[in-house]
């Protein structure tokens, strides 16, 4: 393989023992998975992540035993700032060099310096998608969601984070703004979208594709823009409403495992290994393309919208949520979603 | 006779494979106090199940006031029944239970109220409204139950073992109640039960059940001293049953010879005995006499083998030659025999009451029948 | 005569030998460790945590405080709770309805056949409630099987919106709970002794008047019980509501489930649980003063 | 009658109905199984490949295993516990026996959020590590009102002066116990481990709050899953547990019929006496 | 009397406030048939449960060959149980309950098994060792309850109306098979009862309990002829009782004056009697006589209400006066008197037999323990 370290050399002082890997689906193969454990010779726990704040209040109250977590950049700040993480040992994660620079350059907000974090693929967005099909209209920015011809036909995150920033950011101001008025104002936008929303919830696509909904405001259209190529052509993001942020690598200040864990990490920005998980579950690699192109199907970099992703990029502010303002942002959530 | 109030003709009875009712004929009177005595599976409460309406009869007809019911359901019969276990509805008081059957039918509320203050008053109960039923004792049950049934004035009242579930003293005391009661009200009664003393002191007509055959319907005192068959001998009353064989025929008496003794029996003029005949010959213990010295045409003896004193009789036990126990009551307190004497046992000629074997088919019920309605359908 | 002067022994004298006391107290030890530790500490803890403040980061300082109860006084709350209450009420009344005919049905067989039918109908739970639940999303959806034969039938036009709303919550509900609410119905009609229908017959009622008379108030133990055991996991299971109703509004169980997790406010969700539980106990304890038995819930 | 007979057949219909509206969803969970699209809500086309995906997926057969261990654990805790406390409490009186049992009722009669909750605090505050072992702790907790009850009404069901008899044979109380009491109250112990493995089989509200790092139950993985669609591996896993679950159903009720056809067979035998 | 293998001494039981027992003291002889008879409600299973050990007396101690055994447990007692409902094991067959008591008490297999079919023997139930106790008949039940109480050689058997679920047919046959096992085997039985026929048909000696108290311990016979008490004369068989005071006394003779009449009584020498002395005459329904014309000595008249034929016997109800209802028993089936005639009603001097009122303090069983045992403990 490519990889930069061998396992040998690597793993030999690690042989056994356990590794407690926090993750999202889709962020690793199984079969990386398994191959590392193979190779190193140890047993490695995949527990999926619910909700990032879950995990950290349960690290907060010091009750968890992860080694690996997989952070969404949004509670990177909070992370730190609690001292949870562990500094990342480059020295093991050789495969570094592997990652496109684009998202090593920008950092994660928090830890614009990769201290701690490394990202796992490529940014994800958050942002309104369109079945062009059937979509009664058009759609280029996040008010337009208040239509009234569009009455029951969104489709809407539940995460308190985006909904907020997104408002905030169709209304121009940061999308991790403080302030309660502007915040206020956020809601308010919310109040009236909010009648046209059929639901809200986390798996999306189900009701765009069956025609549930035609509009829908949510973080995982890329996974259907990549799983199958007929829907390159059915649906579309509004660019302008678009939130990006990355899933991060990080390792637990707690871990007793620090060098396994940062060999996990390093195994993970193999060649191989983003192939796989390319091959498993779709989306933006993290690596340079020329190292994984081969080991994809024909058409994937054929579809528009990668390039498209990466290009946007840069432009994001990140998502960062600081704990004054999930405080707000809850009790205007509650306030939302109380009423009829 | 007065006329048939419920007339049950041909009607059977079958569960299955399990024939309960067998061709079961009988009329019942107006105003009569009519009881089904039988053993334990007998068929008693299935015959009154089928009057309620609770049972379809599997063929034959059922009738109330000539009236065919067996199609009806049973709320709609002017029947009701007192359960054996009272079935009071328990989440209502005794008033509410009382008043059920009127207030089903939209009888106006102060009626109602009159007529559940005179029902229990009938039942000795009055003061009792506001009570739980499941406050109340058993015999105070068994009236709640009564008056429920009672109150919806019907024209039988069928009344399944009621007093089945009370203790010995409650239930002599209940059985001249509900006599009294039913004297009172002039309805037809048709009572349940398995208890002989109980049928023998409360019934006008006794319908004795074995099988689900009738094997007798009489008074109580022409079944108690004419049992037609063995097994009504046996169930009425204590007996000793000696079986026979007719040796000789003389006029109005008879010589029997059994496995211990020849014996004197008076025959029933109306029915034709044979020599050879094979007969059982049923003595009463309170008719059995005993004597040092044989006598005059009997040849049966025994010793004595026990002598208990229960209250107000002495029973003996008297073994016989091939074994068999007889029984013997006495109701003088003299003194008691030796155990281990030897005696002879006679009896008084009109006490000796022959039984034909092979005598077991209901003939009696068929002609009870006779006299009944004439309109009897296909 | 002398001796029965003598004065009676002490009252004390106890009226069951030590051993037998001894016999009672091992048998009583691990549910009592078992309920002190892991029923009643545990909810003393989260009374007393409901008074306090939430710290930074989602940490708890033990400084004392009403705020959180006040907090829940914001009439978004009530709104929330009675929405819950609402939903909660829908599909207990409807569970109920379904339920009972079940249950008599499975009372009225043959007592191997009531067996098996009362396994069947734990079966589909058996497997993965959520499993299964999941599978109403494609049955219901707009090109779902449903929609799709109603369609192909000709029998609809436009696919009915059959998911997320309160419509598809409640079935979910009903699903999940319907066989649990069966169980205390169904055992309290076999208990009915058939003699008082028979004696209400009797007596000139008709089968509906007897129904209404009789049966039902009779059976009320098994229905109240079935309510409680349907009302009450209604109100804290926000699957359903997440994955069938579209969460368009907001449950009392998602509330506190997000007090632990998104907003990381312990101590109001503390307070939550605590105002939840006392509802709920509100509820129980009128369930017992109207005669209800405990004991029906476990079936 | 006739009317009977046509409510009767109502009444079946009915009854035939729930079952229906009860296995569709079962139904559909099976079919899509066989479903080639991972997202799994629209048909896309037959394939056994998620049931070959599943026989060499260890990670969810890992998952299965920590599910089942989980909910035999709990059974056999809530049994043992359960038990032994209704028997303990079957006679006391006392106002601390009353705090006991009707605290045991708790976990029935509060949302299951609120004990997750509970526990979830007194396992981090006393600093009892999560995982596992707390997880059997809080579905245990929630099972055993089930076991309680159930046996209690066994007991209270069972004719007191069996007990007493076997005391007065000159058994001690262990004797009685292990030869009366148990056999006579297993019918309820059974029902109650019955429902405390199939609601420890289905626990997720618990069991997530009370889950550590290295703990994935089944019903866990299926709502993290929610996110993207629950996969068609899923479903396979589910129609296997759930065929295995109609396969012993199946095989008790055969077994049950040897017996009565057996027993009918032995009643038809000549009757003594 | 041969020497008390149970004594009872001033027991005492309370259930709260509500006193069952009350100073109780009772010897029972070895070898004897001693029934508690009483209403229901009035200590007997109480009195038994303390015997067996699963009560402990409130205060009072009780012996069992001469040990004090109420600090034992039950299984430690040498004392066995046959329960009222029978309570076998359900869970076992036949052999297995009647196993069981020899099983807690590791006795060798072999043995088991000969001592197994001896009980089962002794009680009749031999090939009936695989079958399952649910699939018997009551009276089967009872047996094996039996077999398995007496395979332990317990030296007392205390049984709980054994018989009280069985029908009057069987009760009969098992009441006269229990009383043999008792002679054969020669174990001491206590017997409840609250059929005082049952206890007057067993029974060695009866103590008949009323709320609690012992009202009167004695032979059947005496306890019939002769009760000390109101209670004994009321509850022991039907009886008439009169109310009276003693207006005359002449040597063993007395004239009484009730409310409807004179009459006389011969007295109980041993006893005192005053004039004035208030006191109750019972005469037994077989022993009132009646009489067209009035008869010497006698002034109570009433009239004929009722006439009932039970069975061998006939009923007669007569209203006195003051209302009275008087019952008479004819055996003789002569034919019935006219309803509404008047009667003029005596007794032959012996069977009116006089209580004393307030009488009713247990003097009886104190006499009863005074020759019991002397080591009476603080
Ligand atoms: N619903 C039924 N199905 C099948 N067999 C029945 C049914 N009801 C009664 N039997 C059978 O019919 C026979 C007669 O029963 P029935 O209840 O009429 O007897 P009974 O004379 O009332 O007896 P008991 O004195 O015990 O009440 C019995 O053998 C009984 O087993
Ligand atoms: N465990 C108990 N707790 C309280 N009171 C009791 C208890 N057992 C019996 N009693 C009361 O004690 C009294 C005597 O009861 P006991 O069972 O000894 O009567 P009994 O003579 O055997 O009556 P029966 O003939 O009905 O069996 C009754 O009033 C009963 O209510
Ligand atoms: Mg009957
Ligand atoms: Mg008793």
């Amino acid at each position: 393989g490519n990889d930069g370290s061998s396992p040998e050399e690597g793993g030999s002082a690690s042989k056994g023992g356990t590794l407690n890997v926090l993750t999202w689906e889709g962020d690793v193969s199984d079969e990386t998975v398994a191959d590392f454990e193979e190779e190193y010779g140890v047993d490695v726990n995949i527990t999926y992540v619910e909700d990032t704040n879950t995990i950290l209040a349960k690290m907060l109250q010091g009750n968890s035993e992860y080694d690996v977590i997989d952070i969404e950049s949004a509670y990177m700040k909070s992370f730190v700032d609690a001292e949870l993480l562990a500094p990342l040992d480059y020295d093991k994660i050789t495969n570094y060099e592997n990652i496109d620079p684009v998202y090593v350059e920008k950092g994660a907000m928090g830890d614009e310096k990769l201290t701690y974090s490394l990202p796992i693929t490529g940014p994800l967005y958050t942002g309104v998608v369109i079945n062009k099909e059937t979509c009664p209209i058009e759609i280029d920015s996040f008010e337009d969601l208040a239509d009234p011809a569009l009455e029951g036909q969104v489709w809407s995150t539940n995460a308190t984070i985006s909904l907020y920033a997104g408002a905030l950011k169709a209304l121009g101001y940061s999308p991790n703004s403080q302030d309660e008025k502007e915040l206020n104002e956020a809601q308010a936008l919310l109040q009236k979208i909010k009648p046209n929303i059929k639901a809200f919830g986390a798996s999306s696509i189900s009701s765009l594709e069956t025609g549930e909904c035609s509009v829908a405001y949510t973080y995982d259209y890329n996974i259907l823009m990549f799983d199958d190529k007929a829907n390159w052509d059915k649906f579309e993001i509004v660019p302008e409403t678009t939130l990006g942020y990355c899933q991060y690598w990080t390792v637990a200040a707690s871990s007793e495992n620090q060098k396994l864990a940062n060999e996990f990490i390093n195994y993970t920005y193999s060649a191989e290994s983003a192939i796989k998980l390319l091959n498993e579950w779709g989306g933006v690699p993290a690596l340079k393309r020329e190292l994984i192109e081969e080991g994809v199907a024909k058409d994937y970099f054929e579809n528009p919208m990668l390039q498209e992703f990466a290009d946007m990029w840069p432009d994001h502010e990140e998502l960062s949520v600081s704990d004054e303002q999930t405080a707000i942002m809850d009790t205007l959530y509650n306030e939302l979603m109380s009423g009829e | 006779m007065s006329k048939p109030i419920v007339s049950i003709v041909n009607v059977e009875k079958l569960y299955g494979d399990n024939h309960v009712v067998k061709n079961m004929n009988m009329n019942i009177d107006e105003g009569e106090f009519l009881t089904l005595l039988g053993p334990s599976g007998c068929g008693k409460t299935t015959t009154l199940r089928m009057i309620s309406g609770f049972e379809m009869p599997t063929s034959g007809t059922i009738k109330v006031q000539n009236e065919r019911i067996d199609k009806k359901e049973p709320y709609q019969r002017d029947v009701n029944t007192v359960f054996q276990n009272y079935a009071l509805f328990p989440n209502m008081n005794v008033y509410d239970n009382v008043a059920y059957g009127l207030r089903v039918k939209k009888v106006p509320k102060a009626e109602i109220h009159e007529r559940v203050k005179e029902a229990l008053k009938m039942v000795q109960l009055e003061g009792f409204e506001k009570r739980k039923v499941t406050q109340m004792s058993g015999g105070q049950k068994q009236r709640v139950a009564i008056a429920r049934a009672i109150i919806n004035r019907p024209k039988v009242l069928l009344l399944d073992e009621p007093l089945g579930a009370l203790d010995l003293k409650l239930r002599k005391q209940m059985q001249i109640e509900l006599k009294r009661l039913q004297k009172k009200l002039g309805i037809t009664f048709v009572y349940v039960t398995h208890d002989q003393e109980e049928a023998l002191t409360m019934s006008d007509r006794i319908s004795v059940i074995n099988e689900g055959r009738i094997e007798q319907i009489d008074t109580p005192r022409e079944i108690y001293e004419h049992p037609k068959t063995k097994f009504v001998a046996n169930f009425i009353g204590e007996t000793n049953l000696l079986d026979a064989m007719i040796l000789e025929v003389k006029g109005n008496q008879a010589v029997i010879g059994t496995e211990v003794g020849k014996a004197l029996v008076s025959l029933d003029p109306k029915e034709k005995f044979q020599v050879n005949d094979g007969v059982s010959v049923s003595i009463r213990p309170e008719h059995m006499k005993f004597s040092k010295t044989p006598v005059e045409g009997f040849s049966i003896k025994g010793v004595v083998k026990e002598q208990i004193f229960v209250g107000n009789l002495i029973k003996m036990m008297i073994t016989l030659n091939d074994g068999t126990e007889i029984r013997i009551n006495r109701f003088d307190a003299a003194d008691l025999e030796e155990t281990g004497e030897l005696l002879y046992l006679y009896w008084e000629l009109p006490w000796g009451i022959v039984i034909k074997e092979k005598n077991l088919i209901n003939t009696d019920s068929f002609r009870d029948i006779k006299g009944g309605d004439p309109d009897e359908e296909e | 005569m002398k001796k029965s002067e003598e004065k009676p022994r002490p009252k004390g004298r106890p009226k069951k030998t030590r051993r037998e006391r001894m016999t009672t107290l091992i048998m009583q030890a691990p549910m009592t460790i078992w309920a002190a530790l892991f029923i009643i500490a545990p909810f003393c803890l989260l009374a007393f945590m409901s008074f306090m403040t939430k710290g930074p980061l989602g940490s708890i300082q033990y400084t004392p405080t009403l705020d959180n109860y006040k907090e829940i006084l914001n009439p978004v709350y009530a709104d929330v709770i009675k929405q819950s209450l609402v939903v909660a009420g829908w599909t207990t009344t409807l569970t109920i309805l379904m339920g009972y005919p079940l249950a008599g049905f499975i009372a009225k067989v043959k007592s191997k056949t009531s067996s098996l039918l009362t396994i069947l109908l734990m079966l589909p739970l058996w497997v993965s409630g959520l499993v299964v639940l999941y599978s109403f999303v494609i049955l219901l959806n707009n090109s779902g099987i449903i929609n799709t034969i109603l369609m192909k039938l000709h029998l609809l036009k436009e696919p009915l919106a059959l998911l997320y709303n309160n419509f598809a919550i409640v079935v979910g509900m009903i699903y999940m709970f319907l066989p649990f609410a069966v169980l205390p119905m169904y055992s309290s009609i076999e208990k009915l002794d058939p003699g008082l229908i028979e004696a209400s017959k009797d007596l000139g009622a008709g089968p509906v008047k007897t129904f209404c008379k009789v049966t039902l108030p009779l059976t009320s133990p098994g229905v109240f019980a079935a309510i409680i055991l349907t009302f009450i996991p209604c109100i804290g299971y926000y699957m359903v509501t997440d994955m069938l109703g579209g969460g368009t509004s907001l449950m009392i169980g998602n509330l506190i489930y997000r007090q632990f997790t998104i907003s990381r406010n312990w101590p109001f969700g503390a307070a939550l649980s605590v105002v939840l539980a006392v509802i709920i106990f509100l509820m129980v304890f009128i369930y017992t003063k109207l005669g209800g038995d405990l004991d029906d819930l476990g079936a | 009658m006739k009317k009977k007979k046509i409510i009767n057949g109502l009444h079946k219909t009915y009854v035939l109905l729930l079952f229906l509206f009860f296995y569709a969803p079962v139904a559909v969970m099976i079919l899509f199984s066989f479903n080639t699209s991972k997202a799994n809500v629209v048909w896309q086309g037959f394939t056994t490949k998620w049931y070959l995906k599943l026989m060499g997926d260890s990670e969810l057969w890992g998952i299965f295993g920590t599910t089942v261990l989980i909910a035999v654990l709990t059974t056999i805790f809530a049994s043992v516990v359960g038990t032994m406390g209704a028997i303990g409490y079957k006679k006391s009186k006392g106002k601390l026996a009353k705090l006991i049992t009707n605290s045991t009722y708790f976990p029935i009669v509060i949302p299951e959020i609120v004990l997750a909750v509970a526990l979830f605090m007194i396992f981090n505050t006393s600093g009892f590590s999560l995982g596992i072992p707390a997880i059997v702790i809080g579905n245990t907790t929630i099972c055993l009102p089930y076991v309680y009850i159930t046996v209690k009404s066994r007991l209270v069901g069972m004719e007191p002066s069996i007990e007493e008899a076997s005391l007065d044979l000159g058994a001690d109380r262990i004797y009685t116990l292990f030869h009366i009491t148990i056999p006579q109250i297993m019918p309820g112990i059974v029902s109650g481990a019955f429902m405390a493995f199939s609601l420890s089989l289905d626990e997720l509200i618990i069991t997530s709050f009370l889950a550590d790092a290295g703990t994935t139950t089944l019903p866990m993985k299926v709502y993290s899953m929610m996110k993207k669609g629950i996969s068609p591996e899923i479903n396979a896993l589910a129609t296997v547990i759930f065929t295995v679950s109609i396969l012993c159903v199946v095989i008790y009720l055969a077994v049950d019929g040897i017996r009565t056809i057996k027993a009918v067979k032995a009643r038809k035998k000549p009757r003594d006496l």
